[in-house]
């Protein structure tokens, strides 16, 4: 019995010759990982000992002094712990207008995205020569950093959030277009054929046929870039535009005497985006659950 | 411990990064070879960059402004050392805070700018944030907070940046430095609004001066406490001996003409420090 | 009325459509056989213009279809209402919204983006739903309804075009047999009683046997058959097909008498062998 | 078929499905209201009027005519005599004395004829400028002493002259000039980026690219001590106006930031991801902890560790690395213990059946399982972060961003702005390309979400 | 040899093996039968130390089983090997990987971790393939073998293990026939040819029959049967099944010979229906 059914035995010489052709085989690819673990380690320890040398403090020295500078801050703000709530109202306009850029551009953003990823996707495209064209156009809004945009903008158009809500509003729109396309791809193509063998014109056809069936994903990455957003909007703060990222950068800037305003400044940046992280995760956990 | 690794100088702001480097590339150069050790030039994004670097103990040098040193002092009294300042061609050692405006605005003094907006530069800044904060309010009898007296009061970062916003309109005065001599449509002899000029940033046609400061100290070349005394002193002996030793190099470092450097030491600082303090 | 003439679609090197000419002269039930493959699809897709053909024409009371452009087109989709073997629908939406889908074409896409349909064409798409047996859904989504409810809603919508033609791609192939009647039956009433010309592709004979005034055999994107239903006999289907002569009819049928006992014996099979 | 609704008469059923279109009707109006009602609030909060008014649209042609063009300054020295002619006027661009612009005609030691563009033309000559527009006729200014003298044809003062008794501007069509005390300076603009190749002072300046390319191939050398092509990469990588070796070096920090960033994020959250996730650790108490412990630093957010991290590094390149490091352990450290928690049972099971320990199990039953997973979010990560390192370097002084904003805030140097921006923007595709084609390679095509 | 002693796990409320005391004294082919839910995977688990019992002795040859911890108990998995149902192969490595993960309890952490096995193993492996027929897919993907390949992979590893035991867990459940009967042949060889215990979890009776020594029937989690295939009655199954007179068994076979006519007919009918 056990000759007849078990497979077909392949003889000795074969197997000798399999096992060979897999020794072989298993060697290239111990080499090859090997390889790729030494160049890996080498990348890593090479990068680091560069970067370490690059830079001003060397790695070693610094990380004892990684402390130092939260103790200051906390060392003071505790000493003036009744002034935090104070200070806390104080910087709360430049909060909202934080968060109100990231809104703004989220939502320009957004809404621009929609429209490039309808025309950039693959079967939904109301050009689909100009498909290729479309996708390239976000390729480059997501690779040029919101910063640079944003300074440029400052110089054109002065100060105040509007640059800074272009430059994020840019970046989303790259960065989203490309997520909603791809969300857009799965949608199913059977509605859109029934609604063009109605007479639907292509504007109809994506608002009926696509829109309800892409909209939890769309809004679940919309409300996953918004948060991200609130960061971007920080540090474009930070670096010239407004918001609280420019309040955290003056009493920051001026050190001693105002870490208090630092050290509120840092517990209102941390709530918010704790806040909004948990709030877009709770929503998105509940719109894609139910897709 | 006796002996360095290398010798890391910090630049401040107030030209692009890589203009910064060129103009010191030859005091690096010289300050190698008399080390025998790697010197590096750091140029980070703003005055406190390099504070923070000297007092964090990554930076070795640096050309502080007053109240930046002030500040340096205030975080760390242990930390660094004035060694040198610059000294004007008329042997003096010092420079002003000057406030200015658009002629097209019609402001002339500080008495137009009620309700206005004002800008500061950078908060470290001696002449661009702590002498005109102390004493433009005892010209205005008001505070400085947005709303007071100025309509509004905001940091815009550094020195060119107030002048690029005065000249935009996106502010109604600022207060840059300059040395006070000279013609105020050159910029003066030397500063940040001549060089801004040079440059060709500003027409200074356009431009009035509203207000200026009493004389403000040179802020110090300063070192790292901790360093070895042979490194501080090699360095001192440099710096002094540079305007003799290579002319070029020292108008780079030093951004214009200047007659040398001057010892000087803490106390020289103190009425600064004071004021620093006034404002914590 | 509609008239092909030697309608041809190819796909690459592949021909779908070849050389289809015949013509309907008054308002019928017309059943389109063959094999899979035989391009009963693609001819829909041509008279609905969803796909377009290489060469031939088509015209419908004179005028060419196949040249039609934008408004016109879609004027033209409005008026031969497409029934699809998937239905179509749009899932997430509810039933009365996807009929009043229907009315696209002759409402602006404005209105159509704030849901501004008119109350008469509202209460339209109800009283249709109510013809269809489905009234009763009209407020649930599409995606909660039986394939069958489904096909149904895919017929108002159809009506709700208020077309000269109704086309209908193998509109009971995902029925189980019991809702393939009711769909069947809507047909042809539809047909009877408004007098629409509906043309159905039907994958299994006695479908067409028993709804249609006329069927049209295809093979291999050729027309190889067009008679009555009683013209056609098992050897005709035998053409048809390409099958050899073991062909048994009943094994596609879907008819409800035929089917019963075979597919109980499948299902009890197949769980044996899953 | 016949069936009819038995349960509600036809027209109850209108009367609902009107409400429901109703409903609809109102959702669909709703939505873009409550949009469009924000954005009214954000007019006003953002001053939209206020900024229409401050936007400078001759800022934006500056920008624009600058980062595709350059000027050429020659300057009288009013004071002490002598002209000099530099590209931007910088002393990197400045012409040796044997060598001037092919624009620029000289009549003697202390004047020159400049043929400036739109027919326009200059002429220096000691301390008076010449200054002819065709449809005009010729501006002359004279520095005399204290005072400069401005004359015109009619005797009025153009709004494109900007004068006073110390300073005359002005701004031609085809050129610019400026009069102070101190100095004569003529600029003309031309198209291009001047320089970019090999300043004034390398022999291959102004060669076209047959030339050097034959150069490069021919024996003869230029420089001494050099191979032609050796000589010509120097003098490029040298080159003292554009700078390419900093700039490369500048790139390359960048990318190493965010590599290493990267990383080293991906190999401190691995371990600590399996602390995180139900499936391996069973304490709660743990769990918690390592999840806080992630969405502490987290939401702490990289600006803030980037500042923290700034004063105990110093400037440099490490710092943005470990500020990248910190956040996305955060970020890795929530996705990596998700994917962990979704991983399929039966592979550990089977390895588990063979007697295998703890970190075989680890090993063989689930690391192959996430590797797709962790793969495509850390290669994700990888192209973002060089994004981020940009901004970063640009707070901690280091790396591109460094010199892109500062040559940003300094407002003059536009054309090293398009630079360094084609450089990032490059930079950008190239890593989002690379991460690509790696996880094409490593984890096949399809498997990448 | 191996004696179970009123071993009981519970689930919460619900009892999964109740008071289960057999023992088997020399190397036999051993199947278990039972309804879905009898406990049969539960038995097997709790054998190889994936499940803990709530109650009750297992002893091998006079060690208690149950009691092991550490490397003892991982020592014990090594010695009775475990086949799934679902294989539970690493699907993205390598066919010999797979197997030589049979060895990972003999080698050291390190070496294993980095894919580091003794060429004598890897040859080992090779050879076991061999036996089982598909030695030639040794460098493939696990993921890219049929079923019936995949398990015969999952029973090399388990030999790789060199156990005494090897316990299946429904093995042939997730194939077809034709693989099923590879499966089942390969494990009774290795039964006959090596000496070793098999002990099957097996859903159909006449595989039981056909293949085991020996047939022990579970009931909600109780042994309801203990004995010979022939003593294996139809009636026996009833009650085993708890089924009721209907019960056919051709309905679950999976023998080819039985199944061939009614497998096609079922396929055919499935067709047309779907
Ligand atoms: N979009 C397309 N691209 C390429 N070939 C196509 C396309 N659509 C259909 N075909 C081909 O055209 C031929 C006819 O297809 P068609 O769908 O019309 O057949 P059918 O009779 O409807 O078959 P079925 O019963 O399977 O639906 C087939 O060979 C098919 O492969
Ligand atoms: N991990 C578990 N947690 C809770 N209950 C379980 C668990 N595993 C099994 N059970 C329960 O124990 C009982 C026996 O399950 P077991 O899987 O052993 O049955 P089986 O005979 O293998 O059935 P099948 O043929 O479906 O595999 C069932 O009621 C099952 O629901
Ligand atoms: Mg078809
Ligand atoms: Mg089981």
């Amino acid at each position: 019995m056990a000759e007849t059914t078990i497979g077909q035995s392949v003889g000795a010489e074969r197997t000798t010759e399999i096992q060979d052709a897999y020794m072989a085989m298993t060697r290239t690819k111990r080499m090859y990982g090997g390889i790729m673990l030494v160049i890996f380690i080498a990348l890593m320890t090479s990068g680091f000992m560069l970067a370490d040398s690059r830079n001003a403090g060397g790695f070693w020295d610094g990380i004892l002094n990684v402390f130092n500078f939260p103790g200051e801050v906390v060392k003071e703000a505790s000493e003036k712990i009744t002034l935090l709530p104070a200070l806390m109202v104080k910087f709360f306009p430049s909060l909202i207008e934080t968060i109100n850029i990231a809104a703004a551009s989220t939502l320009v953003g957004g809404l621009i995205a929609i429209v490039l990823s309808l025309l950039s996707t693959r079967g939904l495209a109301r050009f689909p020569r100009l498909i290729g064209l479309f996708r390239r156009l976000m390729d480059i809004m997501r690779a040029i950093p919101e910063i640079v945009v944003a300074l440029v903008l400052i110089f054109v158009l002065g100060g105040g959030p509007v640059p800074a809500m272009i430059a994020i509003a840019l970046h989303t729109t790259g960065a989203l277009g490309k997520l909603f396309s791809e969300i857009n791809e799965n949608a199913s193509l059977k509605p859109l054929e029934g609604l063009e063998s109605t007479g639907a014109t292509w504007a109809q056809r994506m608002l009926l046929g696509v829109v309800p069936q892409v909209a939890p994903n769309w809004l679940s990455y919309a409300l996953l870039r918004f948060e991200i957003n609130i960061r971007a909007s920080a540090i474009l703060g930070f670096v010239g535009s407004g918001g609280i990222g420019y309040d955290l950068k003056n009493a920051f800037s001026w050190g001693q005497g105002r870490y208090d305003e630092v050290a509120a400044i840092f517990i209102l940046l941390f709530l918010t985006i704790v806040f909004f992280d948990q709030l877009s995760s709770h929503y998105r956990n509940k719109l894609v659950g139910k897709v | 411990q006796d002996s360095i690794s290398e010798f890391r100088i910090g630049i401040l702001g107030g030209e692009n990064a890589q203009d910064r480097m060129t103009s010191n590339e030859c005091y690096r150069a010289k300050a190698e070879e008399l080390l025998g050790v790697p010197v590096k030039l750091f140029t980070p994004a703003d005055y406190d960059g390099v504070i923070q670097g000297l007092v964090g103990g990554s930076i070795d040098m640096a050309w502080l402004g007053a109240s930046g040193y002030a500040k340096a002092y205030l975080t760390d009294p242990d930390a660094i050392e004035p060694i040198m300042v610059k000294t004007n061609l008329d042997k003096s050692f010092g420079y002003h805070s000057i406030g200015f405006a658009r002629k097209d605005s019609g402001i002339t003094s500080l008495d137009d700018m009620k309700g206005k907006v004002f800008a500061f530069g950078d908060p470290n800044s001696t002449s661009g944030y702590l002498i005109p904060s102390i004493e433009i309010p005892q010209a205005t009898g008001a505070s400085m907070e947005s709303g007071d007296y100025f309509g509004e009061v905001k940091f815009v970062g550094g020195h060119e940046q107030t002048i690029v916003a005065v000249a935009n309109g996106d502010v109604d005065a600022g207060v840059t430095w300059a040395d006070g001599m000279g013609d105020w449509e050159d910029g003066y002899n030397s500063g940040a609004l001549r060089k801004a000029s040079d440059a060709g940033l500003v027409d200074m046609n356009e431009l009035v001066e509203i207000w200026k400061s009493k004389p403000i100290p040179e802020g110090p070349i300063v070192l790292r406490k901790d360093l070895p005394e042979r490194v501080k002193l090699d360095i001192t002996t440099l710096t002094a001996s540079l305007p003799y030793m290579d002319a070029d190099c020292a108008y780079s470092f030093m951004a214009g003409e200047a007659l040398g450097f001057q010892p000087i030491d803490h106390d020289d600082y103190i009425s600064i420090i004071e004021a620093r303090k006034s404002k914590m | 009325m509609l008239a092909f003439d030697s309608l041809t679609k190819r796909f690459g090197a592949n021909v779908a459509v070849k050389n289809v000419s015949f013509s309907i002269d008054r308002p019928m039930m017309v059943g389109i056989i063959g094999a899979s493959g035989a391009g009963k699809s693609t001819l829909l897709r041509i008279i609905n213009r969803l796909t377009d053909a290489t060469s031939g024409k088509l015209e419908f009371e004179g005028r060419d279809v196949l040249g039609l452009k934008g408004t016109a087109k879609r004027e033209w989709q409005s008026q031969c209402a497409m029934i699809f073997q998937q239905f179509n629908l749009v899932p997430r939406m509810d039933v009365v919204s996807n009929v009043l889908h229907g009315t696209l074409n002759r409402r602006s896409t404005l209105a159509t983006m704030f849901n501004l349909y008119p109350t008469a064409d509202i209460h339209t798409a109800i009283a249709i739903l109510d013809r269809l047996g489905i009234a009763e859904h009209a407020p649930k989504r599409a995606e909660a309804l039986s394939g069958g409810q489904q096909q149904r809603v895919a017929i108002a919508r159809a009506l709700m075009q208020d077309p000269r033609i109704i086309l209908a791609d193998e509109p009971i192939a995902s029925l189980d047999p019991m809702n393939a009647q009711i769909v069947m039956d809507a047909l042809r009433r539809i047909h009877e009683e408004d007098g629409r010309t509906v043309i159905a592709n039907l994958h299994t004979l006695d479908t067409a046997r028993r709804y249609c005034d006329r069927v049209i055999g295809m093979r291999m994107g050729k027309v190889v058959f067009d008679g009555t239903p009683e013209q056609l006999t098992t050897g005709v289907a035998r053409d048809i097909y390409g099958a050899d002569a073991d062909f048994s009819e009943s094994a596609t049928s879907t008819s409800i008498d035929t089917i019963e006992t075979s597919a109980a014996r499948a299902i009890h099979a197949a769980e044996a062998i899953a | 078929m016949t069936a009819t609704a038995d349960t509600m008469p036809v027209t109850d059923l209108k009367q609902t499905a009107t409400a429901l279109i109703a409903r609809k009707r109102f959702i669909a109006f709703a939505a873009p209201a409550v949009i469009l009602a924000y954005f009214i609030y954000l007019f006003f909060a953002f001053d939209i009027p206020g900024l229409v008014e401050r936007a400078r649209m001759d800022n934006a042609r500056i920008l624009v005519a600058d980062s595709y063009s350059y000027k050429t300054h020659i300057t009288h020295d009013n004071r002490s005599g002598g002209l000099s002619f530099a590209i931007e006027g910088e002393n990197k661009g400045t012409y040796p004395e044997s060598m001037i612009p092919d624009f620029v005609t000289r009549n003697g030691d202390d004047s020159v004829d400049i043929a400036l563009k739109a027919r326009e033309s200059a002429q220096i000559d000691g301390s008076t400028l010449r200054y002819i527009r065709p449809d005009y006729g010729t501006v002359t200014v004279t520095v005399e002493g204290r005072d400069i003298i401005l004359d015109t044809p009619d005797g009025e003062v153009p709004d494109w002259i900007s004068a006073s008794n110390a300073r005359v501007n002005i701004t031609g069509a085809g050129g610019r000039a400026i009069v102070t005390r101190a100095r004569t300076e003529v600029y003309r603009y031309s198209f291009g980026w001047e320089l970019f190749w090999f300043t004034l002072d390398s022999p291959f300046y102004g060669k076209g690219f047959g030339e050097l390319a034959g150069l490069a191939l021919s024996g003869d050398r230029v420089v001494a001590d050099k191979s032609n092509l050796a000589a010509m990469v120097h003098d490029f990588w040298n080159n003292a106006m554009w700078r390419h070796k900093d700039v490369i070096w500048a790139i390359f920090e960048t990318i190493l930031m965010a590599f290493l960033g990267t990383m080293g994020a991906a190999l401190v959250a691995l371990p600590l991801a399996f602390l995180a996730a139900r499936n391996f650790t069973r304490l709660m108490s743990i769990r918690f902890a390592v999840r806080r412990f992630f969405d502490f630093v987290r939401g702490v957010d990289g600006l803030i560790w980037t500042i923290i991290l700034s004063r105990a590094f110093g400037p440099g390149p490490m710092t943005g690395a470990l500020a990248i490091l910190i956040t996305d352990t955060g970020s890795f450290g929530k996705m990596f213990s998700e994917a962990l928690e979704n991983v399929d049972n039966k592979q550990i099971e089977g390895v588990s059946s063979t007697g295998a320990k703890r970190l075989q199990r680890y090993r063989f039953g689930v690391i192959p399982q996430v590797t797709p997973v962790l793969l495509s979010q850390i290669l994700y990560y990888l192209e973002s972060n060089t994004r981020s390192a940009t901004v970063i370097g640009a707070i901690t002084g280091g790396g591109i961003g460094l010199l892109l904003t500062q040559a940003i805030i300094t407002q003059k140097d536009w054309e090293e702005v398009s630079y360094y921006i084609v450089l990032v923007i490059l930079m950008v595709i190239a890593m989002d390309w690379f991460s690509g084609w790696l996880r094409g390679r490593l984890i096949g095509r399809n498997e990448a979400h």
